[in-house]
């Protein structure tokens, strides 16, 4: 795959303030002595104070994704390829090249990153203070304005400051604990909060909700955020714009209202189909049929031609690149326009109506 | 939390009795009457058969005649009263003899026990940094090798070395002879000197292997996320290898103190014979085979009850360490 | 509306009828061989501490098997030059004592009895934790208070100095008694982690369903608890045994316990006490009981390091070549012994 | 020969008068300190108060206290230490002290102690008691007469007088109280405080480690000890105070069993002393036992059993092998026996007479079937051998015996036990066949009327094994016919007859009844080995026959034989 | 009753006109562990489902919704005699459950019988597989228990078909398979495999596909739905979703019902419930419920005045829901509204469905 860095479209940021915070060229992650490729070949830019919603199944690579943006990658993982950091004071810098203190630096003052595992992200023996405290001291940070601001955040995010920060982990309730990691995240006022499905344990109120504040949290603090969850319509609520991952590559980056109302991938249509989905008729939610591949045997052409029902021997063979499908819309399928058309969508849109709406018999 | 403490305490008392009711029904088991010794050392001085007869009857406090409920309560109202009898092979109250023996015992248990966490936990976290490092596996290597050598085989190489063939170190007892028994420094140079070997033997062997636990616990809580968590979080390395990794994986070493303790306590049994240390497990086999039981039944009550304090204050301080601590108690299930 | 299709089932799987032997009872015994047999043997042998732990413990089986198939003199007083050399005559290689008993006789005969002793030791221990821990930690509720109270109890009482007394007033001789009274009280540790381990395997869902389908708690605790023990039961049970070893030639070698014939903790005692540790001329004395014992408890921690690898049905599936499963090798150091 | 009075009261002069000639050269006292060790137990809990049950540190109290008289084991003669003359009569005996015998405190030593002394040894039941009837003043205060129950060999009172446990140290002061108690109080009394004697060395201070004694400046031979200290240290095991002389920590340890290996290692500064126990590792079967009760089983165990191999692997340089079963010490068995010495049944010492013993075997009904002896109801002959866990060159000999009975076709399995058991079963007469000492020990042992008679009493186990007493019937002397014997009442006889003659008839009469029947079988005798060095300290060469006296360490000192180099 | 068993076991006994279960002002109590020294205090108590009394018919569907730790479980495991309630009774086809199991009055259905008819397939399809045991193994059980003489071959056999009738082909490579093996959806349609194989009148689908890809969840809803149709097999399906409960309830012909705090405060068909909803509980969770639908999306303000879940242990007065009720009045803190409406059909617990309620006359509550 080419570059990507200007050849994408570049959206239109809705917040004014442009220009790319984090660009992402060619990540690849390799584990078994680059034998396994859990990250293929992954380019994706992040414009200043928007959201990202990143999502696909299980094992498609996301938290990697996630991982990659800060140079965290997993032990025995090795990443190559580049990320850059442009600063708000113009200068970047190339994530994979900082020093082990740079790093150190960089990481959560600058980029901060959200787990799924709130109760297992907290030191189990320590209490939440605690968390806060080390951090600033960790970054130099001035301790008592630093918890000023966390019991700030701690109310933003509808807790009890006091009683949060003299609780340990286990004394708090899930929801209780991500919100906690949430802020302890922001304490730092980093620019960009990574997530990787930080609600993905909670129950969907406290989902709905915990979403909910982060949209406040990212208007107050002007975030730019990535978001990374398999729960397509949980993250539709909050992100400007999205991506799809399969099989350990992204398959289309979109505005947010165009994947949903008219994306180009295939699998994108499925996953939406698939969707469970109040409005939606009930007869027209439908599985995908098959399996996702192993990353150690991700088939040659396009990885998703094995369920598509739409696969011809070009895309068996040759390994689709981004097409430029609307704008600042791709996607990585030869017959995206193919696709639009022959998979309906099985709910309204109330989108630009891109998409061909109608409800034919499906298959 | 108070509750617990209460709890818990009572539990002590409970304990203790329990095993002083078991420690009175084995005295009761033992064979051939505890008065055997005795009776052949007065025969041999030429003591007509009767009176010995009569002397030792003189000198059993315990009354066989009186049904067994009343000896018991008989034995436990003097329990209460820290009277266990009089030693029949020494002549003396056994609180007494207790009372010179037990600090011994319980120093070089103590200080060797945490000489064996200290450095378990040292040497464990460092292989568990360096793991699969040259430094891993010499350090994996010599735990196995120590584990393998029992520790009185360790203790009789040790005295032979340093005791014996340098004379750095003295061969047996608590301190020297020349030393006043008050405290000072020439009393504690000369304890520490007469405990070095016993200690370092009894330390060798069991750090290897809580150097290996310590090994796997740090590897399995280098694993967790809070601990890339913390790294992301910029932490430094000293910080997340003290109060991330170590002090997570000192949990269940934590745990396994109890078991530890119960072992090694039991354990000087053999450690004080080999050094004629004279502490509460050396007075056990100078009872075992004087037959002296009240003396006998004293030492493994004491042992016990040192047990079942050391146990305590690790719970209690469990819960200082680990604040999840609940009292580990499952609800009614199946 | 039906997406998935139904009628492509030949055969229906609720019926009574349907037959059609197509597993002979050689295929099921060759895949009970693999599965029970093979798989494991493998997994184990891949680890080289397993290799190891078992090529030592062979040797103590084998020399065990001499001694009993009498392949080797028994020791006897008198029976050769007395305090010969190792290796000086090759009819007694390991040499002999003060009073002419040949040392590798000495070794080899202990060998039976001793291995009896910490098997019966071991398997005590771990039986008696893994009924008690698994049923307090299933049943839970009063059972598991009464157990755990009394396993407490059990803890509290210090182990060699129970057995000293246990030893003195039954005074047993035969080495199964002998093993289990060493261990008498061991189990209480073991027995209580082991229930806690059990307090989060039965919160496993697997475990409900068997409840479920009405199936009955000996049962369950068989099939679908013990099962996930098993490396902890596997590593501890070669602990016990390194232990019931450790006191016994420990005890032997004070004197305190009662003997019938040699073994290798009262040679011990014997050399001691014979002044092999202060002239070169009897060293050998001491070495040999000293190597036999240290090489067995060698054997048994190895093969305890290495054991409970092959428990892990993730690790044995990936040794039998049967997938390519991309999990993480989880083999960390579980070592829960200590004396 | 036997000693008589006279000569032995002069030997006992000339020892003194020796240990003052040697004094002569010591003029100044050295500053240092003589080491010894015991493996007797923790100083704390021990005192040295000779009457008590237990816990008297015999070594200490060797030290503080003075003797009235030791046996020599060299010259078989005893020297007088307190007494300055001892004599005999019909049924007196006269003691005379010596006039410089003084207490610590400086007061002398009085008639009135001693007999304070033996009243309290009535009390509790001493065997000097068994002979002696009143015991009184004599004609100043420094002679006691003990007037005898009946004409008494003297022979066996001097042997009581001159037991080495036997110290003046009735401490007026200490012991008066006792005297109208129970004999249970002077038993129990534990001497920790007030510690007066009149030996070479005084008391300074016990601790868990050791002793500290100081030289007695009122001791009558002081002039004899030219250092200032004794440090008694303790040590648990033989090991231990083997490495001590072998480090040089220790200069002197009394009794030690060192095995050959260890003593080739040690440095030349050490000197071993041997001496006879008459002591000595036997076998011991239960009379009352269904078949070790027949005497034919008793000597086929004997014949199995080859005591020179016994002696070998338990010791070579300690163990002697009883050149005949019977009730005398090895080393005296010829002189003792004389021209009757050949025809007793040696029963192969160096050998494993099987024939012997097999035919023995079968006379009494006994047949070997699959490698063992049965009885007629097919029951293996054999059982239990007790053997005292701990006593570590005794589990050898144990061990030996056992394996030499097994092959023969006995089975028998070794069971050790501890001290106290070991003794327990045997008082309860609960065993088969076990091992005990056949020698009752210690100077007396070489008069043989104390062993012979203890070989069937055995007061240690109250008889627990069983011999009864009454006629027995034996083969006769002369090897013709039978003769026909009451063993315990003829060998009393020894004890009040004068005649020497008379008294070696019997002695030889029932050696031969021991000889035949066997109440304890004697295997081997025990060569005690005492431990000096002169790197440090003059010792008189080895062909001293001060050298003699049990125990060297404590015998020599005040002699002046055993000084501080200057 | 009688339904077609082709396994031939006796058909279950009991009336027809029972109801297959139904549950009677149940309540599921938890006491908290009581220590030596606590007899002066009130245990703990959590009330995991309190006053619960529901019908479930033959070939029925109850889906339940709620938030997490509103006692779905609970109330699903008293249902299939999981859970021992501590007030209340369960009643199998008219017999009492738990007097079956201890053998107490009239005995007309054994505990057996009952046990092996309601069975249940769990959230985590990781845990609901015995790891150490392959498929045939696991499957094996059901059928040794049901039909004791069928041998070993035809086991097989059944095992394979029914594999292959829940979509694993080849049967026989996944037969060989330990769970480890196998992905979620798999895993999942084991368990479903094995939950069948034991015959039974109802099943516990407790979060059955919560953890399963979006993508695999209808496939697995549908394979239920369609066993449902083919054996007759009531749900209970829990689920935190509304909208895959309202999918599988629309599906199975069943009702919905929206559990908090171990009540259940509005039952009904999924379609009435979800346009009408009678409890303003109903309408958060609509809220909550992720939506595609771009003017659905970012759908603002949570209608509630609070986010987090009350304690359990001490249950709001009143209408329990009060606390972060937008609608809440001051007689709902008073007051506890019943479950109203036609029994069977809709019904809700909520004081604004009675038009002359005093609610309307009270005051909104200030926090
Ligand atoms: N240490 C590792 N070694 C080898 N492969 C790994 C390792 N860690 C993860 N993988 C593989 O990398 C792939 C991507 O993993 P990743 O965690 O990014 O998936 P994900 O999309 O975040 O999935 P989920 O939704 O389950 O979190 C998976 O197929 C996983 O099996
Ligand atoms: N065995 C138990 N002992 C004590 N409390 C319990 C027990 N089981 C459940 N609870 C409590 O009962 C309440 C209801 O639990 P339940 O599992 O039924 O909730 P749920 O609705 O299924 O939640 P989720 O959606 O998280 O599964 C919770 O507060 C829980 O903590
Ligand atoms: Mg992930
Ligand atoms: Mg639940
Ligand atoms: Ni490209």
């Amino acid at each position: 795959m080419a570059s990507h860095t200007t050849a994408d479209g570049r959206y239109d940021d809705p917040t004014g303030e442009s220009g790319p915070i984090i660009e992402m060229n060619n990540a690849k992650v390799t584990y078994d002595g680059g034998e396994t490729f859990v990250l293929d070949d992954v380019s994706l830019s992040v414009e200043r104070n928007e959201v990202v919603g990143v999502v696909g199944e299980s094992g498609s690579g996301k938290s990697m994704l996630a991982s990659a943006m800060l140079d965290a990658i997993p032990d025995p993982g090795q990443l190559s390829g580049e990320v850059l950091y442009h600063r708000p004071d113009g200068t970047t810098v190339d994530v994979l090249e900082l020093s082990d203190e740079e790093l150190r630096q960089f990481r959560w003052e600058e980029v901060a990153m959200v787990f799924q595992g709130a109760m297992s992200s907290f030191n189990p023996t320590m209490k939440i203070g605690g968390h806060f405290e080390e951090t600033l001291k960790a970054h130099d940070a001035r301790v008592p304005e630093g918890m000023e601001f966390a019991r700030e955040l701690l109310s933003d995010l509808y807790l009890d400051p006091e009683r949060i920060l003299d609780s340990y982990p286990h004394e708090l309730s899930g929801g209780m604990t991500q919100r906690a990691l949430i802020a302890l995240s922001l304490v730092l006022e980093p620019d960009v909060l990574v997530m990787d499905e930080p609600t993905a344990a909670l129950d969907l109120l406290m989902q709905r909700s915990i979403l909910t504040l982060l949209e406040e949290l990212q208007q107050k603090y002007d975030l730019t955020m990535v978001f990374i969850t398999h729960d397509l319509p949980l993250v539709a609520a909050l992100a400007d714009r999205m991506a799809v991952m399969y099989a350990f590559d992204l398959i289309e980056v979109a505005p947010r209202d165009q994947l949903i109302g008219n994306s180009g991938h295939p699998y994108t249509r499925a996953l939406l189909n698939s969707t469970p989905n109040l409005d939606a008729p009930l007869s027209e939610m439908r599985p995908i049929e098959g399996q996702s591949p192993a990353p150690v045997n991700v088939p040659a052409g396009c990885s998703y031609a094995p369920r598509c029902p739409l696969a011809t021997d070009e895309c068996r063979e040759v390994d689709p690149d981004f097409y430029k499908t609307g704008d600042g819309h791709r996607t990585a399928c030869h017959r995206w326009e193919e696709a639009r058309e022959r998979i309906t969508l099985n709910f309204e849109t109330a989108g630009d109506g891109a998409g061909s709406g109608g409800s034919e018999g499906g298959s | 939390m108070v509750n617990y403490y209460v709890r818990r305490t009572a539990r002590v008392f409970v304990t203790i009795f329990l095993v002083a009711s078991l420690t009175f029904g084995l005295v009761r088991l033992l064979p051939g009457g505890p008065f055997t010794l005795l009776r052949a050392q007065l025969l041999r001085q030429g003591v007509p058969a009767d009176e010995v007869d009569a002397r030792i009857a003189n000198l059993q406090n315990i009354r066989p005649d009186e049904p067994l409920w009343m000896q018991y309560i008989d034995y436990m109202t003097a329990l209460v009263q820290g009277n266990l009898g009089e030693s029949i092979s020494l002549g003396e109250p056994v609180v007494s003899v207790l009372a010179r023996a037990a600090p011994w015992t319980v120093f070089v248990v103590l200080v060797s026990t945490i000489l064996v966490f200290v450095v378990g936990i040292f040497l464990g976290s460092l292989q568990a940094y360096w793991e699969g490092g040259r430094f891993d596996q010499l350090v994996t290597g010599v735990s196995i090798s120590m584990m393998s050598l029992p520790f009185y085989v360790v203790a009789v190489l040790l005295l032979y070395v340093f005791a014996y063939q340098f004379g750095w170190l003295p061969t047996a007892g608590t301190i020297s002879n020349s030393v006043d028994r008050s405290l000072s420094v020439p009393f504690v140079v000369s304890a520490l000197k007469h405990s070095i070997l016993p200690i370092v033997s009894y330390t060798l062997g069991a750090a290897g292997g809580q150097a290996l636990a310590m090994r796997g616990n740090s590897i399995q809580v280098l694993g967790n996320d809070y601990v890339q968590v913390a790294r992301l979080r910029g932490l430094s390395d000293g910080r997340i290898a003290t109060r991330y990794v170590a002090r997570n994986a000192i949990l269940p070493l934590y745990t396994g103190f109890l078991l530890l303790l119960g072992f090694r306590l039991g354990g000087t049994v053999i450690l004080e014979q080999i050094f004629s240390y004279t502490g509460l497990g050396y007075y056990m086999i100078t009872a075992l085979n004087a037959n002296d039981y009240p003396l006998m039944m004293g030492t493994f009550l004491v042992i016990t009850v040192a047990l079942v304090i050391g146990v305590y204050v690790a719970d209690l301080t469990y819960s200082r360490i680990d604040p999840r601590i609940s009292a580990g108690e499952s609800d009614e299930a199946y | 509306m039906k997406p998935t299709e139904t009628d492509s089932t030949a055969v229906d799987w609720r019926g009574d009828s349907a037959s059609s032997p197509d597993v002979t009872r050689r295929e099921r015994l060759k895949e009970t061989y693999e599965a029970r047999v093979r798989t494991p043997a493998l997994v184990a042998w891949a680890d080289w501490r397993t290799r190891f732990g078992l090529l030592i413990i062979g040797g103590y089986v084998l020399m065990a098997l001499v001694a009993v198939l009498g392949l080797w003199r028994e020791p006897s007083t008198s029976q050769a030059p007395r305090l010969l050399g190792p290796f000086t005559d090759m009819s007694y290689p390991l040499g002999t004592t003060q009073s002419g008993v040949d040392l590798m006789a000495l070794v080899i005969h202990s060998t039976p009895t001793i291995l009896i002793l910490i098997t019966a030791g071991a398997v005590w221990a771990t039986l008696i934790a893994v009924i008690i821990g698994t049923v307090a930690g299933y049943k839970g509720g009063s059972v598991d208070r009464g157990l755990m109270s009394f396993s407490d109890l059990v803890m509290a009482i210090p182990g060699l100095p129970l057995v000293i007394i246990l030893a003195v007033t039954l005074n047993p001789e035969n080495p199964v008694v002998l093993g289990v009274i060493i261990n008498i009280s061991y189990w209480a540790g073991l027995g209580r982690s082991l229930r806690s381990q059990v307090l989060t395997i039965r919160e496993n869902n697997y475990v409900e369903a068997s409840r479920t389908m009405g199936i009955s708690t000996p049962r369950i605790i068989l099939k679908d608890i013990i099962p996930n023990l098993m490396p902890y039961i596997t590593v501890n049970f070669v602990f016990a045994a390194r232990y019931v070893m450790f006191a016994s030639v420990g005890l032997y070698f004070l004197g305190v316990l009662p003997y019938s014939t040699q073994n290798w903790g009262v040679t011990l005692n014997f050399a001691y006490s014979n002044g092999a540790l202060f002239s070169w001329q009897a060293a050998h004395w001491l070495l040999a009981p000293m190597i036999a014992i240290m090489g067995l408890s060698l054997g048994l921690i190895l093969l305890g390091q290495g054991l409970d690898r092959v428990f892990n049905p993730r690790v044995r599936t990936r040794m039998a070549g049967e997938s390519k499963s991309t999990v993480a090798d989880d083999d960390d150091d579980t070592v829960t012994e200590v004396f | 020969t036997g000693g008589d009075d006279g000569s032995d009261g002069g030997d006992g002069g000339d020892g003194s008068d020796g240990g003052d000639g040697g004094d002569g050269g010591s003029s100044g006292v050295i500053d240092t300190a003589l080491v010894g060790a015991t493996n007797n137990g923790v100083p704390s809990n021990l005192h040295v108060n000779p009457m008590a049950t237990q816990n008297y540190d015999w070594i200490a109290g060797n030290h503080i206290f003075e003797r009235f008289a030791a046996y020599n084991f060299s010259t078989n003669e005893f020297e007088l230490a307190g007494l300055d003359e001892w004599s005999f009569e019909e049924t007196t005996v006269t003691l005379t002290l010596r006039d410089d015998l003084a207490w610590d405190t400086g007061d002398d030593v009085t008639a009135a102690d001693v007999i304070r002394q033996f009243r309290l040894m009535e009390k509790t039941g001493a065997t000097l008691w068994d002979y002696v009837e009143s015991v009184e003043q004599g004609d100043d205060d420094k002679t006691v007469v003990l007037n005898l129950s009946e004409p008494t060999n003297p022979e066996i009172i001097k042997h009581t007088l001159a037991n080495g446990d036997l110290r003046i140290h009735a401490y007026g002061p200490v012991y008066e109280e006792f005297v109208d108690e129970d004999a249970s109080a002077v038993q129990e009394f534990k001497w920790e405080e007030d510690i007066h004697g009149n030996g070479p060395f005084n008391f300074d201070e016990k601790r868990d480690q050791g002793w500290t004694l100081t030289r007695n400046e009122n001791f009558h031979s002081a002039d004899n000890v030219n250092f200032t200290t004794y440090e008694l240290l303790t040590r648990t095991d033989n090991t231990a105070l083997q490495q001590g002389l072998l480090g040089g920590e220790l200069d002197v340890v009394t009794s030690l069993f060192t095995p050959p290996t260890t003593v080739a290692n040690f440095p030349d500064r050490v000197e071993e002393v041997q001496l006879p126990a008459k002591w000595g590792y036997g076998a011991l079967f239960n009379h009352n036992d269904e078949h070790f009760g027949k005497r034919e089983v008793r000597q086929a165990v004997a014949h199995v059993i080859n005591r020179q191999q016994v002696a070998e692997n338990a010791g070579p340089r300690t163990k002697d092998p009883a050149p005949k079963v019977t009730g005398i010490a090895p080393a005296d068995q010829e002189m003792r026996l004389g021209d009757t010495f050949d025809s007793f049944e040696s029963y192969g010492m160096d050998a494993s007479q099987t024939e012997e013993a097999a035919s023995l075997l079968r006379e009494a009904g006994y047949s070997k079937s699959d490698g063992t002896w049965r009885d007629g109801d097919g029951n293996a002959l054999g059982g239990e051998y007790l053997t005292p866990a701990g006593w570590t060159d005794w589990t050898t000999a144990t061990n030996s015996v056992v394996d030499q009975l097994n092959s023969f076709g006995f089975d028998f399995e070794i069971n050790s036990l501890p001290i106290g058991d070991f003794f327990g079963r045997y008082i309860e007469s609960n065993f088969t066949m076990g091992a005990l000492y056949w020698l009752p020990g210690g100077a007396r042992s070489s008069f043989p009327y104390f062993p012979l008679r203890w070989q069937m009493k055995i007061p240690d186990i109250d008889g627990g094994h069983g011999f009864t007493e009454g006629e027995k019937t034996v083969p006769a002397m002369d090897g013709s016919g039978e003769m026909t014997i009451d063993p315990l009442e003829e060998i009393k006889t020894v004890a009040t007859t004068q005649d020497e003659a008379a008294a070696r008839e019997t002695i030889q009469r029932v050696a031969w009844h021991h000889n035949q029947n066997i109440p304890v079988l004697s295997l081997v005798g025990k060569v005690d080995q005492s431990w000096l060095t002169d790197a440090n300290w003059d010792v008189v060469g080895p062909d001293d026959p001060a050298r003699g006296v049990k125990w060297p360490s404590h015998w020599l000192p005040k002699q002046g034989k055993l000084s501080a180099t200057e | 009753m009688s339904r077609p068993d082709a396994f031939g076991s006796a058909a279950p006994s009991g009336r027809d006109d029972e109801p297959l279960v139904s549950l009677d002002g149940v309540e599921v109590h938890f006491e908290k562990e009581q220590g030596l020294f606590e007899f002066f205090e009130e245990p703990d108590t959590v009330r995991a489902v309190d006053g619960i009394s529901l019908d479930i018919e033959e070939n029925d569907v109850l889906a339940l919704v709620g938030e997490s730790g509103c006692g779905k479980s609970t109330l699903g495991k008293t249902t299939i005699g999981l859970q021992r309630p501590t007030g209340g009774s369960v009643r199998y086809r008219g017999q009492d459950i738990w007097a079956a199991k201890d053998g107490v009055g009239d005995v007309e259905i054994p505990f057996d019988e009952i046990r092996s008819s309601l069975q249940i397939i769990h959230q985590d399809p990781g845990s609901s597989l015995n790891p150490n045991q392959k498929i045939v193994e696991i499957l094996s059980q059901p059928i040794k228990l049901t039909h004791p003489n069928v041998g070993l071959n035809e086991r097989r056999e059944r095992i394979y078909s029914l594999l292959e009738r829940v979509g694993m082909n080849p049967a026989a490579d996944f037969a060989d398979r330990y769970p480890h093996q196998l992905s979620g959806g798999e895993k999942q349609r084991v368990a479903l495999s094995r939950a069948l194989l034991m015959n039974p009148d109802l099943i516990l689908a407790d979060e059955a596909i919560s953890a399963l890809d979006v993508s695999l969840r209808v496939e697995m809803m549908d394979l239920m739905l369609d066993l449902q149709d083919d054996f007759d097999t009531s749900f209970v399906f829990i689920s935190h979703d509304l909208s895959n409960a309202r999918y599988f309830a629309e599906h199975g012909d069943g009702r919905v019902g929206v559990m908090y705090l171990g009540e259940i405060v509005e039952v009904g068909p999924a379609e009435e419930l979800i346009e009408d909803p009678g409890h303003p509980y109903t309408n958060v969770l609509r809220w909550a419920t992720p939506n595609l639908a771009l003017d659905a999306a970012g759908a603002g303000e949570p209608p509630v005045r609070k986010i987090d879940v009350p304690d359990p242990v001490n249950p709001p007065s009143g209408c329990r829901f009060h606390t972060r009720c937008p609608e809440a009045r001051d007689v709902c803190r008073e007051e506890t509204p019943e479950l109203r409406g036609e029994p069977g059909g809709h019904q809700s617990a909520c004081f604004r469905n009675e038009p002359d309620h005093k609610y309307w006359d009270s005051q909104p509550v200030e926090d």
